[in-house]
């Protein structure tokens, strides 16, 4: 197996095997400002939200998030429009139209880091207030980043998961939408540090490509588990697409309870398998807190009280979220949705 | 009946964009700014390029489905040869390109060489283009590029893009040439009749051959532009781009089967569409109603042209 | 040597003798011959380097795994025999499965939910097919309107919401009629009745006129309109028939358009031997490739091509089959 | 003038293409067991008038009865229902499907399930093929291998399967060899004992007079008289069809002879091209005869560098060449008129001026650029020498007769100075005055010093034009006779010559 880069060539950071939290090294804020930006505290603010892709659960489910925290606070006008793939050239060239239409605040996702980091500049040279979330851009494109949890801690609970399932020594494979995806690229690379580092004897059988097509997900799935037979002991879900997929497969395949499946994935999409039993828990943070957080966030912004140097902000019933890294916004542990409370969530 | 038909299809594509025009200026006040407007030329610089040298495909009855494959490998090779293997960047840019050039010259010689259907042909090439890109760039990004090179798709020349000029200048010399010199008409042969192209001594593989070959070497150019304008490279660039190309071209008039078909109205085809992208944002219609609208406006152009063509010739 | 001669030149002017069998066999289905010896040829390999390549499981995964888009194939490859072309068909199908998903969990009885998206599919394609036979737009552009309009259409109306709590006895792709999985036999019924209905009906047959010749197919007082028409309803139906698989295989339907469905469905067509100018080739070729192309994929995974490669040898292999195939048929000619 | 014995009858039958209208309230009939011949000049419109005969086109105006009673077709079928069949002038089949499939494609023999029966199918073509005494054709091979002969015997196939009462052929023979064509007339005769009605079209005078009971001249789209044969001659005929009488239809003008420009030795390619070796003299008529399939194009096209010689030598002017394209054989002086005007001479949608120009585009220009105003002088020159009849340069040639086509394809040769002229069929579906008109462009051209070689399938032509003749059969000479000794029997004898020397 090649060695996993995670897309670029940033080191990876494993966390402790134990529960040990990071020391997170205090740095100095590195995001970016708005060029004469209007004073807009208080007033009335008309907000676009441009997710990597829109008509998926996930994405559906921070755009939910976003307008029930705008209806709260009853100053944000906020909409969500994004490419119907997730192709960086309709992301930047939608994003480019809203700053000609003059809104004044900005929400992304980013399909790449440094592919939308231009076209954000533009919008913070317009004075334009830009936050992101889920995906991040370069720190100097944007001001601030809700960072729904850190690629090592998603890696940690992965692993962790899987590892309680199968044992120590278990073998697993990979199923993931697409190698240059950024953020499963390096949820897989920070997967593999942590693995090598807590969970050496556990074999890392193989990583596969699977777009963001259910179907497909489901094919490799089974391909998987022809191939490696009794070998193989779980499968790790790395997209909201691949997890049920993955799970049907393994039901189908008549392997519950011998074949784990542990992924990123929305409850809705993982009930049957979660109720069946098939499936014993799903990471994921709650996308409509991320979507929440990061309106508060950008409102924070606009109105000043979020500025370089702040260590915390308010963000509604979610309380305070804490600033780490700079420029980021951590908006808290994952959820683990189980049998018992995957019923209460509906996105 | 033929020149004037073609005429007449052209106008009516314009008159439309004209209306378009002034309606979406009317739904937002900031469309039709100075600014804006030489934006969208930014934006739709990519796609030109390649749809200027479908559209010469496309006259003589081939497709080439495998350009938005060609631009992510030429991306992926100008990182590549610039980061991992160490050269200049502008040689890289140029090797890249040279590659790319390359590509479009596979699919030729599989066209002429082959015989193979362009669409067939270009339909493998997609694959293995793109799976090339991939596997060259093992799914890493290459990034931090000097910032003399965003000249290239971030800025301005005397207060134009300055992809934009190589557009402008693309589609004059393009159209100049389908328009008015030995190789235009070959073009126009081909598409119409290939069987008598060649016996009557034109040189029809050499055409099309460099056709195939000038495709990949637009989708090159269009590469590097892009990778200039994102700041970065990756291997999936690209996708799906052929399609927007060809639709730019039909919508400007190109016939399918060929023989037909000018630049003025594949540019003003893609006028059409970038106008409809950047308007109806403005004007508050979200990205899924303005694709199902650029849909609509495909299909009922060319029947209203198609109307009018028939009317035409009973009278 | 002297006697060979005579009998040479006496059978020539009476009539010439039939070929035999194989040689015909190879004439009509060339291209379907090589699509299917390529394909036993990854087995054998693949086999020899790891034998659970072949186990009942595997066989289950490549052949109904990948059945509806082989169905999808059907009518695609029937189009393309026409002389048209069809690139909305990923994105009609996801719209189908979210219409069909839609129905079964709103309680509609399931057989509904089932001929919901045949319907449907058949009543678009209609549309279509009428815009390509009397409005006369090429069918390319009709179909690239129809691709923008279906997709744009779907994310609007669904948002992307995924269908979950689907009943199980909608769930037809996962049972088993004598002991074989329905996408199997689906496909295998389909792909039979859909080649006998084009070799031995008139109907059938004139599709292939349509494709060939379509001057000559009006003179032969051919509907060609009308058949155009019927053909797109034919590749609706087969796109509904399609869904039923696509929507029924998970027990959730993500309510988006399948990515690069459309190529994936032409590419097996014209693979598999359909003239992409019309007027040859049959819906076995169209079926023998996506099979081709399910094998490769598997393929790949088990004799451990690189991931990062996968694509490329894929492309490559894809290649190999055409540039064969047009070897094949420049040895003949 | 309905007559009451006719099957059908058409009356004020008009119809406009673009606005010109092309048929002019005519009117015609066809009895059962007569056949009908109908005469005119290219574009005529005897074509026009047979396709809303047997419902490819509806007519502006007219009326059509079949047995006493107003019909209107609305296809094809309709036509065929009432037992009216075609052989159209362009051979219209699928060149995929088989021979079998193509004579019963639309009425299939079908079994009691409703499945086609593709054994009565393959069974009935054989019978209808021997009936044409066409044993040599193989009912599974696919139309796209056949020769336009064997393609025209498939479409009469196609027509007789129908059990026709009308039977409308559009120049059947106009690219049969004589042999062919009187087998075609013996079918046509028998046909008619079995009071089938025929409508027969051709330019030929001999098959009219051979054949017809009745004739029917069109010209410029208006009907100018109904005879029967036996109240005109041929004088008549011609003058009725063109509006004036034509002196001789083969003028050939005495040129002097001069040296060799092309000298052939051995040359081979594939089967049909076989050993050949002659000379071409400055301003000589070199005609080609043979049976069809004896490889006379193949020869031109070899010359020509569309399929390379194999082995052999080539030399113009003395000087050994080697040509492997059309475009080598174009530089070294050779011009190739081909015998597919349709596919293989024009560009039917492109006007005039850009057909003319097309074999000698580079030349009309300066760097890449064309120049326009010479390209329409030398167009503009060239119809007015060959007298082609058109609108203006800027008509597309898809819109012209056949001959004015034939004229355009001559003239886009003589655009690049050919010292070598090679005519394949020059004259076929070419109507007398434009025929008589080629010859004369013929003439003239030898005069200047061209050396012509003519492949022509009508020995009249051959024998009335060549200087010298040779025969070809089985792709090798099988004969080479000279003017003043070639006779019909003469060359008859060689085209149908055993190949000598020929081991098994
Ligand atoms: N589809 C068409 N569109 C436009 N003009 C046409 C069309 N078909 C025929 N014409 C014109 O109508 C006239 C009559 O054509 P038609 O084919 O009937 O002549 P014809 O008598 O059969 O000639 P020929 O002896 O060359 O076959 C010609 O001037 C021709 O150019
Ligand atoms: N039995 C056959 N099977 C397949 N193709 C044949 C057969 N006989 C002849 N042909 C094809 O027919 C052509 C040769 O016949 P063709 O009629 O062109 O010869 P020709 O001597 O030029 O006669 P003409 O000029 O009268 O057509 C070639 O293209 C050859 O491939
Ligand atoms: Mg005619
Ligand atoms: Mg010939």
């Amino acid at each position: 197996q090649s060695v996993w880069t995670g897309g670029d060539d940033l080191p990876t950071n494993p966390l402790a095997c134990d529960a040990t939290p990071a020391t997170a090294a205090a740095k100095p804020y590195d995001g970016g400002q708005p060029t004469n930006a209007p004073d807009r505290k208080g007033k009335t603010i008309k907000v676009v939200d441009v997710p990597k892709l829109i008509g998926i659960g996930y994405f559906n489910a921070t755009s939910k998030g976003i307008a029930d925290a705008a209806k709260e606070m009853g100053s944000m006008d906020a909409k969500t429009d994004g490419p119907s793939k997730a192709n960086i050239d309709d992301q930047v060239t939608l994003i480019d139209n809203y700053i000609t239409s003059g809104v004044d605040g900005i929400l992304f996702a980013a399909n790449d880091p440094v592919a939308i980091a231009p076209v954000l500049k533009k919008a913070l040279a317009a004075g334009i207030n830009v936050v992101g979330y889920d995906a991040n851009s370069t720190p100097d494109a944007r001001q601030w980043f809700v960072n729904q949890a850190e690629f090592n801690g998603i890696a940690k609970a992965m692993v962790d998961s899987m590892a309680a399932e199968i044992g120590d020594e278990g073998a697993f494979a990979i199923v993931t939408s697409t190698f240059t995806t950024p953020n499963q690229a390096r949820w897989i690379a920070e997967m593999a540090a942590y693995q090598a580092k807590c969970h050496p004897k556990m074999k890392w059988l193989e990583t596969v490509e699977a777009q963001e097509d259910n179907i497909l997900s489901f094919n490799q799935s089974n391909t998987l588990i022809n191939k490696y037979g009794d070998e193989l002991k779980g499968i790790f879900g790395m997209t909201s697409v691949a997890t049920p997929a993955a799970a049907d497969a393994v039901t189908q395949a008549k392997k519950c309870g011998s074949v784990a499946v542990v992924g990123l994935a929305t409850p809705n999409a993982m009930k049957p398998y979660v109720g069946a039993g098939c499936v014993k828990s799903v990471v994921l943070w709650n996308p409509v807190d991320l979507g929440y957080a990061a309106a508060y966030v950008l409102r924070a912004t606009a109105d000043g009280t979020l500025a370089s140097g702040a260590t915390s902000v308010k963000a509604g019933k979610l309380g305070d979220l804490s600033v780490i890294n700079g420029s980021e916004i951590l908006l808290g542990a994952p959820t683990v949705f189980n049998k018992d409370n995957i019923g209460n969530f509906d996105f | 009946m033929n020149v004037k038909s073609l005429i007449r299809h052209e106008t009516l594509l314009a008159l439309l964009l004209v209306v378009v025009l002034i309606v979406l200026s009317f739904q937002s006040d900031r469309f039709f700014t100075v600014d804006n407007l030489l934006n969208q030329g930014r934006l739709m610089t990519e796609i030109g390029l390649i749809a200027i040298a479908m559209t010469f495909v496309i006259a003589t009855g081939g497709i080439d489905l495998s350009v938005g494959s060609i631009l992510g490998l030429t991306a992926i090779l100008t990182g590549v040869f610039w980061q991992n293997v160490g050269l200049p960047l502008p040689v890289a840019a140029t090797a890249a390109i040279a590659a790319g050039t390359f590509a479009g010259f596979v699919n030729g010689v599989i066209i002429t060489r082959f015989r193979v259907p362009p669409l067939i042909a270009t339909l493998a090439t997609l694959a293995l283009y793109r799976g090339l890109a991939e596997g060259i760039s093992q799914a890493r990004s290459v990034r931090g590029y000097p910032e003399w090179f965003y000249v290239l798709g971030q800025q301005d020349v005397l207060g134009v893009p300055t992809q934009l000029w190589i557009l402008f200048f693309a589609a004059v010399v393009a159209s100049i040439i389908l328009a008015y010199t030995t190789w235009g008409r070959t073009v126009y042969a081909v598409g119409s009749n290939e069987v008598a192209s060649r016996f009557s001594g034109l040189s029809v593989e050499k055409t099309k051959l460099a056709l195939y070959t000038a495709s990949g070497f637009a989708a090159a150019v269009a590469a590097v532009i892009f990778v200039s304008r994102v700041s970065t490279t990756r291997s999936d660039m690209g996708t799906g781009i052929e399609l927007d190309a060809i639709t730019a071209v039909v919508l400007g008039g190109t016939s399918i089967f060929g023989g037909r078909g000018t630049i003025v109205g594949t540019i003003i085809g893609l006028c059409l569409i970038q106008a409809l992208k950047n308007g109806l944002s403005l004007a508050g219609v979200k990205g899924d109603g303005t694709i199902m609208l650029i849909g609509a406006v495909l299909i009922l152009a060319i029947l209203a042209s198609n109307l009018f063509e028939r009317s035409g010739t009973r009278t | 040597m002297m006697t060979t001669t005579v009998e040479a030149t006496a059978r020539s002017r009476s009539a010439p003798q039939r070929p035999g069998f194989f040689k015909r066999l190879f004439a009509e289905y060339g291209q379907e011959i090589v699509v299917l010896a390529a394909i036993v040829v990854l087995f054998a390999v693949v086999t020899m380097v790891n034998p659970r390549f072949i186990s009942a499981n595997n066989l289950t995964t490549i052949f109904s795994g990948n059945a509806y888009i082989a169905v999808a194939a059907i009518g695609m490859a029937m189009v393309i025999v026409t002389g048209n072309i069809d690139v909305s068909v990923g994105a009609l199908i996801g719209v189908l499965a979210t219409i069909s998903g839609t129905l079964a969990v709103a309680g509609y009885p399931i057989w509904f939910a089932w001929l919901a998206p045949v319907l449907v599919g058949m009543a678009i394609n209609a549309i279509i097919g009428i815009l390509v036979a009397y409005a006369r737009i090429p069918s390319i552009v009709v179909t690239l309107g129809a691709l923008s309009i279906l997709r744009g259409g779907l994310i609007s109306v669904t948002g992307g919401t995924w269908i979950t709590d689907l009943p199980s006895a909608y769930l037809i792709a996962q049972k088993q009629v004598l002991g074989l999985p329905v996408p199997l036999v689906f496909m295998v019924v389909l792909t039979a009745l859909a080649a006998l209905w084009m070799r031995y009906t008139a109907f059938g047959r004139s599709l292939y006129a349509i494709g060939g010749n379509a001057e000559a197919a009006l003179a032969t007082g051919i509907p060609i309109a009308r058949r155009i028409v019927a053909v797109f309803v034919i590749h609706g139906a087969f796109a509904g028939l399609a869904t039923i698989l696509f929507a029924t295989q998970l027990q959730v339907i993500q309510s988006t358009v399948p990515p690069n469905l459309e190529l994936t469905v032409i590419t097996a067509a014209v693979i598999g031997g359909v003239s992409i100018l019309g007027g040859s080739g049959t819906v076995i070729g169209s079926t023998l490739a996506t099979i081709l192309f399910a094998t490769i994929g598997s393929a790949l995974i088990f004799v451990n091509v690189s991931a990062y490669w996968l694509r490329a040898v894929i492309g490559l292999l894809i290649l190999a089959t055409v540039l064969a195939d047009m070897l094949r048929r420049r040895g003949r000619s | 003038m309905s007559n009451p014995t006719a099957y059908v009858s058409l009356t004020g039958m008009s119809k406009s293409f673009g606005g010109v209208k092309v048929l002019k309230e005519v009117d015609f009939d066809v009895r059962p067991g007569e056949v009908h011949a109908l005469l005119g000049e290219n574009g005529a419109g005897k074509s026009t008038l047979i396709k809303m005969m047997s419902g490819l086109y509806t007519p502006d105006a007219g009326t059509i009865m079949v047995g006493g009673k107003e019909v209107k077709f609305s296809s094809t079928r309709d036509a065929a229902a009432v037992g009216i069949a075609t052989v159209y002038q362009e051979l219209l089949l699928f060149p995929e499907l088989s021979v079998a499939e193509n004579v019963f494609l639309g009425n299939y023999p079908r079994t009691a399930l409703g499945i086609i029966d593709w054994a009565e199918v393959r069974r009935r073509t054989r019978d209808l093929l021997d009936q044409l005494d066409t044993y040599d054709l193989d009912v599974d091979a696919k139309v796209l291998s056949l020769s336009v002969a064997q393609r025209q015997r498939v479409e009469i196939a196609k027509a007789l399967s129908k059990n026709a009462r009308i039977l409308i052929m559009d120049e059947p023979t106009a690219s049969l060899v004589e042999s062919d064509v009187q087998r075609l007339m013996m079918i046509v005769r028998q046909l008619r004992e079995r009071g089938v009605g025929i409508v027969y079209v051709s330019h030929r005078m001999s098959e009219i007079f051979a054949l017809a009971d009745r004739v029917t001249v069109l010209r410029d789209g208006a009907h100018v008289a109904t005879r029967d044969i036996g109240e005109v001659d041929e004088n008549q005929l011609v003058s009725m069809m063109v509006g004036r009488s034509i002196e001789s239809l083969f003028p050939k003008a005495d040129a002097t002879i001069g040296e060799t420009v092309l000298r052939v030795t051995n040359l081979n390619h594939g089967r049909h091209v076989r050993d050949i070796s002659f000379d071409l003299r400055r301003g000589e008529i070199l005609g080609i005869a043979g049976l069809v399939g004896s490889g006379r194009t193949e020869l031109a096209l070899t010359l020509f560098g569309m399929t390379p010689a194999t082995s052999g030598e080539i030399a113009m002017d003395g000087k050994v060449v080697r040509i492997g394209s059309p475009r080598q054989a174009r530089d070294l002086g050779i011009a190739y008129v081909p015998e597919d005007r349709g596919q293989q001479g024009l560009v039917k949608s492109m006007a005039i001026r850009k057909n003319v120009s097309m074999a000698t585009i580079e030349r009309l220009s300066s760097g890449i650029f064309i120049k326009a105003g010479e390209e329409a002088q030398r167009a503009l020159d060239a119809v007015k020498r060959l007298s082609i009849r058109c609108r203006n340069i800027g008509q597309p040639v898809g819109e012209l007769s056949g001959g004015n086509q034939q004229k355009v394809v001559i003239a886009k040769w003589l655009e690049t100075m050919p010292k070598v002229l090679i005519l394949d069929e020059p004259t076929r579906g070419v109507d007398v005055g434009a025929k008589a008109e080629i010859h004369t462009i013929m003439g003239e051209l030898v005069k200047q010093g061209v050396a012509i070689i003519m492949i022509s399938s009508e020995l009249p032509e051959v024998l009335g034009m060549s200087d010298r003749v040779l025969v070809i059969s089985g792709g090798r000479i099988t004969g080479e006779i000279a003017r003043a000794e070639a006779t019909p029997e003469r060359v008859g004898a060689a085209m149908t010559a055993h190949r000598t020397g020929e081991a098994a």
